[in-house]
């Protein structure tokens, strides 16, 4: 069969976004047809998308496209040079895909801001976000992919600050952006530094091409300078901890939609950077750089899923889980470059792979739970938990596809999440081997960690589902709850069946990493990924664990009958009755008597105090006794410790800072003469 | 082919079979052990046969996933079962996953339980959810890590036959620092994850300290047969595992009939000799107050630790 | 133009720059306003002075006539002219507490004297006409600009940065012996008789509006 | 064909013209013209420099430009232009509204055609005494407009702008004539002071005379240019002249200031033949870009912030040009271009701003201009994001090509500090704009000027922004090019 190029494919995609943003601005006056023609490009253009990224993955290693300049060169060094290779084949994939869903479900979604906000403006936002992301994952020019994700930050801000009558999101814009400047600001800086050691003579030394002959030509120092700035830059965008507070402030306040993209592609922008400059510019890293990434990756994990648990905003919740998810795939990613360092290619790519295979998931299944999220928040107007509950009689097939979700994410088999863990664990668990430093405690410790992780991230779904979609409705908002629109429920279902599929045909999936494999770390996939006829997982060596999700399922199908056949056999007469919910003999149960999200956390709170440092507030109003209470008020905060101790001292220094500098313009044109006195003098004196 | 189906249903029939007795022979003997009588050793399979039997009342709050619950806690207990060697050195699902799909498929029985404890909106329920999934979430890194440990003595392979075949291995490892540390900390982790004394107590129905038990509140009927007889056979692979990772003795390694039923008689002795084990364990012990016991797990965390640093420190 | 006129015409120089600068320095602690304005116009008389004395002295400095007679014209008679008249439709005439004492702010000019002397001290080879005309130039800079900072009335700020001016134009005449073209010449003196008048226009205004002539009342526009 | 002359000539008429006329209209109108015509001069000059002999001269050499004069004569016609569209709209509302009366508004037309005579021969001028007379008399022309409003702040601000400058000027006065007197010393005969010549001689000018020279230049200009410590007018008389003339101030006058620094600049390199000046450069850019940094962080108020900002430019193009690489000046006059297109339309908002919500005090105004002024504030949004250096907009491409030049060249502290500063008046503009523009207006504002008031002029400069930002035509880029080798001393 002759595909068309991937070229071809992705040249649709650029041009059909492109297209989006010009053409929901020109018809921004008529909301209907906005909609319909912004969010309808956007899926042709997400259609393009994935068949570039696939017929780019399967073409063949060294085939994945040829470069080709977007616009002619106006300046020196810039480049605007665009080229599919299978790493940026493979994070065009997740965003076309998760582009596909969120289009779908946009066009229901947003027909809650008819006759309140402009729905071309967001379409023309949305169009131009994905515009710039497919930009960043194809750039070959280090000049070119700045302009793309600058430009992308920008309309991420623009996004987040979308509903800008609220005051949170607006906070939230510009915390978002200006961290996330910062972070380009190291970017710059690092690619600056590979720059110049290029030479920064030729003007294709900007070029991705130039950078990979670099290598280990670079010196240490400039190495490890542009490691560490690489590091915080494209960690920033990627929310690692701790410079991911930005992050459960951003993605919550923005439509969901848009939160749904940011979580689910928009991070993964840091991680795409992560893994092209430190696999594919940088040449054989230096051991404490895989160290700093595992450990990092193994906080952020912990610490994601803590202050997740923490948080009854459905939206804010489901943003830290990104931050722990994110520690995942860096763990993946930090045990790939310690690998590399001892020169084990094979566990290289079998880290490798886990991380990359984790961030796709996490996409998924990600995009789907803020989709879910957003479907709750369409029906009940709050993103607040504890007003919510019995969702799942009013909305059946949101919290089916959100129940999903919550076992992907929380890495229970049969699901894509297991998947990729697995694969993390078996590289953490290889490493113990490869070294004889004590360096190698660290892989069980993260394994460990990444264990307590998993279990809190299901303790935290328990909550998640459990308070917002079963048990009795909390408030009026969620006992008039609606199932959403259809086009919401097919976004939402294509990415359940992405979850499934993901899941239970890993082996499938995993093929398309390999012309990735031989670009970054010259090693095809190894053998033993796939056994017994592709079903199997492995790992890399023979013997070693292996693991089917399809075997589990359909073992878990036919055992199926065994509880039917007991149930035949003992209980044909049996009749099933509905009646109340025990209330220990009281007049009935309310809805104030259910556990709220707030209790259902309660231990873990207690267990981490020293680290949440929870504050609470009891206010009793009471007659006569104080163990008669008429009133109690009860309230319970937990702020990140990072901000109060790191970040929020940091602003306050610098803005003491800037107001005592402005005391040099007091206003008086005397002092003001004097300052150009000492200039000329100081000139006079030293100068000549 | 045949042969790996008909392994599936003899070690499915016999996870069902045998897990009833184990619950009833633990009951039978902590009874026993504080001067009572006790339950009869078979009273379990009667108490499931009477569930089985009786008309079912559910709470008008309820969804679907109250009634999904039963269905899938059962099923996964029943996977995990199959991965566990237990009378041949080779578990009939050893392909499908080891130690990691092992606990997954554990957590996943747990995850919808805790599911179906909250569904009927019952405050007992939620509470009894929230102390399952903490300290099921504290027990985990303790369990990870002595797997861990077990499985860089087997070559770094998760699959648990390939486990047990190493520690069969030249020599008896029992006496190996680091599996015995690991075995420690395992212990722990079982008593957690059976919810025994002192963790949680499995014969109270006190509101404020029963975890397991106010989950499963408000099952009934055949649904808490299932519950019930899950939680039995979850009991009883966690034993299982125990009992042939770290004492391989006489676990068949081919599968003739002699062999397996000699395996057989082993296996039997070895998980009532843990069952012992624990039935001591929770007659000498008090109950812990819930936030005592992430000190306790942490203990286990750490012992799990010292047996990964023995694997490289005494060798 | 033989030696010996060289030599007198660079002492009568010397001489007269040596008087715009003890002018300078009386301005300094001179309070009185139009008192002020008189030194000023005299120490334009000695710096038309000096300009004529080059026009006289050389050959190919005719223009330079043009220079002192312009600056007879306009800063010895019309600037000084209009200043008075400010000064009095304004009414107000007496400087009060600069920020340095008298005896603060010659101690000060001195030490301005002494700086101006060693930074013309390497060009002392370059000057054409007078010894340390360059030397004075830059001292009555730097004492304008003292001046300028030191007092609080408009009027004085103007003044001192009439006297910088001078100082800029004592120095071209020093320093080339004939001055600049002449339509540079003719463009500086129209700026300057143009920034007077606007200066004048916003004292008056400031007057009007402030109901001061107190710069160190225009404090208002901070940060 | 006379090019230089009628580019002096037509806005020197419109003035004069509207000295004489009555009617308002006329006055805008004149204004209009005239700068529509420098436009097209502008445009025609820059054909001609790139084409041999890459000089226009004429009235005996007395008028000369070369790439770099090409290049300034655009800046300001256009920023001219654009500021003469604004102003009619502009004051029509302030005379509505009773803040100015109909003579202080003449006082603009008058006065606004004459600034811009006066930048323009700053740049076509060879002498460079002429070239300073005409600098002041630029400062002079701007001042009366500084002080239109005639509040108390007004007079406050242009009481410090005039005496600041004309000091500066002073010093610069004294910097040129040492420059001459270094040229005169060899021989006799009167020299000529035309910047040409001294180019041609510039091999025996005493090296000490020129040094002191450009020290004295250096503040002076500088001083005009507003660079740090003698920036303090700039705030003051931006914020509180008119907004079309602090556009006109903010987007040209300063880098007119800094052209003629740039010629002493580019004399004393070629004469001491060392770092000497460039390194000046370098230390005073940088020193502006780290001084306006805390500012912007803690403005309250609007036009300051924009002053504050421009500060930042100015010293980025003055890093630009010490850094000395041609790729770092090229990146410099790129700058200067999308700066001059930038910063106009900033200013036109925030006078928008100010005519509807009588203040400039960001605490007062915000939030909600979004929905107030809907199009000045999607322009000003724009305008901020091209101000901050974002992209698409042209300015993150020069300010990349400034990095990336001082990168190439080794001057990684340089460029570090550069980023660091750039990206700290970004959070502050961020943050300070974020407030005013979003939001809900807090009360229902009375006496709201029209949605779309003085969009044309916005429009059309980010459209100029935007349309330059990714297509330089070939000319504009040739000329840029000469420009820097110029600069560059090749």
């Amino acid at each position: 069969m002759n595909l068309p190029s991937p070229t071809l494919f992705l040249q649709l995609a650029l041009c059909a976004y492109g297209f989006g943003v010009v053409a929901s601005l020109l018809a921004m006056r008529w909301e209907k047809f906005a909609n319909g023609i912004g969010f309808g490009s956007a899926t042709v253009a997400a259609v393009f998308g994935i068949g570039a990224a696939l017929t780019g993955l399967t073409s063949g290693p060294g085939n994945g496209g040829e470069s080709f300049a977007l616009w002619p060169s106006l300046i020196p060094y810039l480049q605007l040079t665009v080229k599919l290779d299978p790493l940026g084949a493979f994070f065009v994939l997740i965003v076309s895909v998760l582009a596909l869903a969120l289009s779908i479900y946009s066009f229901g979604y947003v027909r809650g801001f008819y006759g309140r906000k402009n729905v071309g403006v967001l379409a023309a936002f949305y169009n131009a976000l994905l515009l710039a992301t497919t930009l960043v994952f194809t750039a070959s020019n280090a000049f070119f992919f700045l302009i793309a994700w600058e430009i992308m930050a920008l309309t991420a801000y623009c996004l987040v600050s979308f509903e800008h009558e609220k005051p949170e999101a607006r906070n939230a814009g510009v915390l978002y952006f200006i961290m996330s400047h910062v972070g380009t600001g190291c970017l710059i800086l690092g690619f600056l530094l590979l720059f110049q050691a290029a030479g920064g003579q030729a003007p294709g030394d900007y070029g991705f091409e130039t950078f990979r002959t670099l290598g280990d030509k670079l010196s240490p120092g400039r190495r490890d300078a542009a490691f560490l700035l690489f590091l915080f830059g494209f960690g920033i965008k990627a929310g690692i901890v701790p410079l991911h507070i930005w992050l459960p402030v951003a993605h919550p306040v923005a439509p969901s939609n848009i939160s749904a993209l940011l979580s689910g592609v928009l991070i993964k922008t840091g991680i795409y950077g992560l893994t092209r400059v430190l696999f594919d510019f940088m040449g054989t890293p230096p051991n404490w750089w895989g160290v700093t990434v595992l450990t990092i990756g193994t906080i952020s994990a912990v610490l994601g899923v803590l202050y997740a648990l923490m948080e009854h905003d459905l939206k804010r919740l489901l943003a830290y889980h990104s931050i722990e998810n994110i520690g995942i795939i860096l763990m993946g990613l930090g045990a790939a470059l310690m690998f590399l360092h001892t020169h084990h290619p094979v566990l290289a790519t079998l880290a490798l792979i886990a991380g990359l295979y984790h961030t796709m998931n996490h996409a998924i299944f990600k995009a789907l739970l803020f989709l879910g999220a957003g479907a709750v928040l369409h029906a009940t107007h709050t993103r607040n938990m504890e007003e919510m509950g019995g969702l799942i009689k009013r909305m059946p097939t949101t919290a089916f596809c959100f129940l999903v979700g919550a076992v992907a994410i929380s890495a229970l088999p049969p699901l894509n999440g297991f998947v990729s863990e697995w694969l993390t664990y078996q590289a953490l668990l290889q490493g113990f081997g490869t070294t004889d430093s004590l360096v190698r405690l660290m892989f069980p410790l993260s394994g460990a960690m990444l264990a307590l992780t998993g279990a809190l991230a299901a303790a935290c779904f328990v909550k998640a589902f459990g308070i917002t979609f079963l048990a009795q409705p909390r408030s009026d908002h969620a006992a008039q709850a609606h199932e959403v629109a259809p086009t919401m429920l097919a976004g939402m279902g294509l990415l359940t069946a992405a979850c499934i599929f993901l899941g239970l045909f890993p082996t499938l999936f995993l093929k398309l990493f390999n012309p990735l494999t031989v670009q970054l770390l010259g090693q095809p996939l190894p053998g033993f990924l796939s056994e017994a006829d592709g079903w199997v997982l492995g790992n890399t060596q023979e013997m070693g664990g292996t693991v089917s999700t399809l075997g589990i399922a359909l073992m878990g199908i036919c055992l199926l009958p065994v509880p039917l056949v007991l149930w035949l056999f003992f209980g044909r007469q049996t009749k099933v009755r509905i009646g109340p919910t025990w209330d220990c003999g009281l007049k009935g149960l309310t809805p104030q008597m259910e556990y709220t999200a707030t209790g259902f956390s309660k231990p873990i709170r207690m267990i981490f105090k020293a680290l949440f440092l929870p504050r609470r507030e009891v206010q009793r109003e009471y007659d006569y006794s104080p163990y008669f209470a008429k009133n109690l008020h009860f309230e319970s905060h937990i702020e990140e410790a990072f901000v109060t101790r790191l970040y929020r001292p940091l602003n306050r220094g610098i803005l003491r800072f800037s107001r005592r500098m402005r005391g040099l313009q007091a206003g008086s044109i005397q002092a003001y003469l004097i300052y150009i006195f000492i200039t000329l003098l100081l000139l006079l004196m030293f100068a000549l | 082919m045949m042969f790996s189906v008909l392994a599936i249903l003899l070690q499915t029939a016999l996870l069902l079979a045998l897990a009833p007795l184990v619950s009833g022979c633990i009951k039978n003997w902590k009874a026993k052990l504080q001067n009572r009588r006790g339950p009869r050793v078979w009273q379990p399979y009667f108490d499931l046969a009477k569930f089985l039997r009786k008309d079912m009342v559910i709470s008008e709050h309820a969804s679907w996933i109250f009634r999904v619950v039963p269905y899938v806690l059962f099923i996964s207990t029943l996977l995990a079962g199959l991965m566990v060697p237990m009378v041949s050195v080779s578990a009939p699902l050893s392909l499908f996953g080891g130690a990691l799909a092992f606990v997954g498929l554990l957590a996943l029985g747990r995850f919808f339980l805790a599911l179906g404890g909250l569904d009927p909106a019952s405050a007992f329920g939620g509470m009894g959810s929230s102390r399952e999934m903490t300290i099921a979430a504290v027990a985990e890194p303790a369990l990870m890590l002595a797997i861990f440990t077990v499985a860089i003595a087997a070559h770094k392979s998760t699959n648990l036959s390939q486990m047990l075949i190493a520690a069969q291995g030249p020599t008896w490892k029992l006496l190996n620092p680091a599996h015995v540390l690991a075995f420690a900390a395992l212990f722990i982790v079982l008593l957690a994850e059976t919810g025994r004394i002192p963790i949680d107590n499995p014969a109270t129905h006190l509101e404020l300290t029963m975890i397991h038990e106010a989950m499963i509140l408000e099952y009934s009927g055949r649904y808490l047969a299932l519950v019930e007889w899950s939680a039995s056979v979850k009991q009883l692979v966690l034993m299982a595992l125990l009992a042939n990772i770290f004492f391989p003795i006489g676990i068949a390694t081919d599968s003739s009939a002699a062999s397996l039923g000699l395996s057989l008689g082993w296996f039997l002795a070895k998980l009532l000799a843990l069952a012992g084990a624990v039935v001591l364990v929770e007659t000498t012990n008090a109950k812990l107050r819930l936030f005592r016991v992430p000190d306790l797990l942490s203990a286990a965390f750490i012992l799990a630790t010292l047996a990964l640093l023995s694997t490289f420190l005494f060798q | 133009m033989n030696s010996s006129e060289s030599e007198l015409a660079s002492q009568l120089i010397t001489l007269l720059a040596a008087g715009m600068l003890v002018i300078q320095l009386l301005m300094v602690v001179q309070r009185m306003l139009l008192t002020s304005i008189r030194l000023f116009a005299l120490q334009s008389l000695m710096l038309a002075g000096i300009a004529a004395i080059v026009a006289f002295f050389h050959d190919n400095a005719i223009h330079v006539y043009w220079v002192a007679g312009l600056t007879l014209i306009g800063k010895v008679f019309f600037l000084p002219w209009l200043l008075n008249r400010l000064v009095r439709r304004i009414q107000i005439d007496q400087e009060i507490a600069p920020l340095l004492n008298s005896t603060a702010s010659m101690l000060l000019c001195g030490g301005f004297t002494l700086l101006g002397y060693i930074v013309a001290r390497p060009f002392t080879s370059l000057e054409r006409l007078g010894n340390n005309t360059l030397a004075i130039a830059i001292t009555l800079l730097l004492t304008g600009f003292f001046l300028m900072f030191n007092r609080r009335k408009a009027i004085t700020q103007v003044l001192a940065l009439l006297t910088v001016e001078n100082g800029v134009m004592l120095s071209a005449v020093a320093l080339t012996s004939y001055g600049m073209p002449l339509v540079v010449e003719l463009g500086i003196f129209f700026d300057v008789m143009v920034a007077v008048m606007v200066l004048g226009i916003l004292v008056y205004r400031i007057r009007e509006t402030f109901s001061s002539m107190d710069v160190s009342k225009l404090s208002q526009l901070k940060g | 064909m006379m090019l230089l002359i009628p580019i002096l000539l037509a806005p020197a008429a419109a003035g004069l013209f509207c000295l004489l006329a009555r009617s308002r209209p006329a006055m805008a109108l004149a204004n209009m013209l005239a700068f529509a015509v420098t436009v097209g001069l502008g445009v025609m000059l820059l054909r001609k420099v790139i084409e041999p002999p890459y000089v226009v001269t004429e009235f005996e050499e007395f008028f000369r430009a070369d790439s770099l004069s090409a290049w300034m004569v655009l800046l300001i016609s256009v920023v001219s232009l654009g500021t003469s569209l604004y102003a009619g709209q502009y004051f029509r509302r302030d005379l509505a509204a009773g803040v100015v009366t109909a003579g202080r508004v003449k006082e603009f037309f008058v006065l606004t055609p004459l600034f811009a005579t006066g930048m323009f021969l700053v740049v076509l001028a060879n002498n460079l005494g002429v070239m300073w007379f005409a600098l002041e008399a630029t400062a002079l022309s701007s001042v009366l407009l500084v002080a239109l409003y005639n509040r108390k702040t007004s007079l406050e601000a242009a009481w410090k702008y005039v005496i600041l400058g004309s000091l500066g000027l002073a010093l610069a006065l004294f910097g040129t004539v040492f420059t001459y007197a270094a040229a005169v010393n060899k021989d006799s005969a009167m020299p000529s002071f035309n910047w040409s010549h001294l180019m041609s001689v510039a091999g025996q000018l005493d090296p000490r005379m020129i040094k002191l020279a450009f020290v004295f230049v250096l503040v002076g200009y500088g001083t005009k240019a507003g660079l740090a410590p003698m920036h303090t007018w700039l705030p003051d008389a931006h914020s509180e002249a008119p907004s079309p003339t602090s556009a006109m101030l903010s987007g040209v006058s300063l880098k007119v200031a800094l052209y003629a620094l740039l010629r002493f600049h580019i004399l004393t390199t070629a004469c001491l033949g060392s770092s000497f000046s460039r390194t000046m450069l370098l230390v005073f850019g940088l020193g502006s870009m780290c001084l306006a940094a805390p500012f912007i962080l803690v403005q309250t108020n609007l036009k300051r912030l924009l002053a504050y900002s421009s500060l930042e430019h100015v010293g980025l193009i003055c890093v630009g040009i010490g850094l000395n690489s041609p790729v770092t000046i090229f990146g410099a006059l790129l700058h200067m271009g999308y700066h001059a297109l930038t910063k106009p339309v900033l200013f036109f908002a925030a006078g928008n701003i100010h005519q509807s919500c009588h203040t400039l005090q960001m605490r007062l105004i915000g939030p909600g201009i979004a929905k107030l002024l809907p199009v000045t504030a999607v322009c000003m949004g724009l305008a901020a994001v091209a101000a901050t250096g974002l992209p698409p907009f042209g300015l993150f491409f020069s300010e990349m090509t400034v990095l990336n030049g001082g990168f190439a060249a080794g001057h990684t502290f340089v460029s570090t500090v550069v980023l660091v500063a750039l990206l700290a008046a970004f959070c502050g503009i961020l943050y300070q704009l974020t407030r005013i523009l979003l939001g809900v207006p807090k009360i229902a504002r009375t006496n709201a000027v029209a949605p779309s008031a003085g969009a044309p002029a916005m429009v059309l400069m980010l459209a100029a922004l935007l349309v330059f930002s990714i297509w330089l035509p070939e000319p504009l880029l040739e000329v840029m090019k000469r420009a820097a080798g110029i600069i560059g001393g090749k």
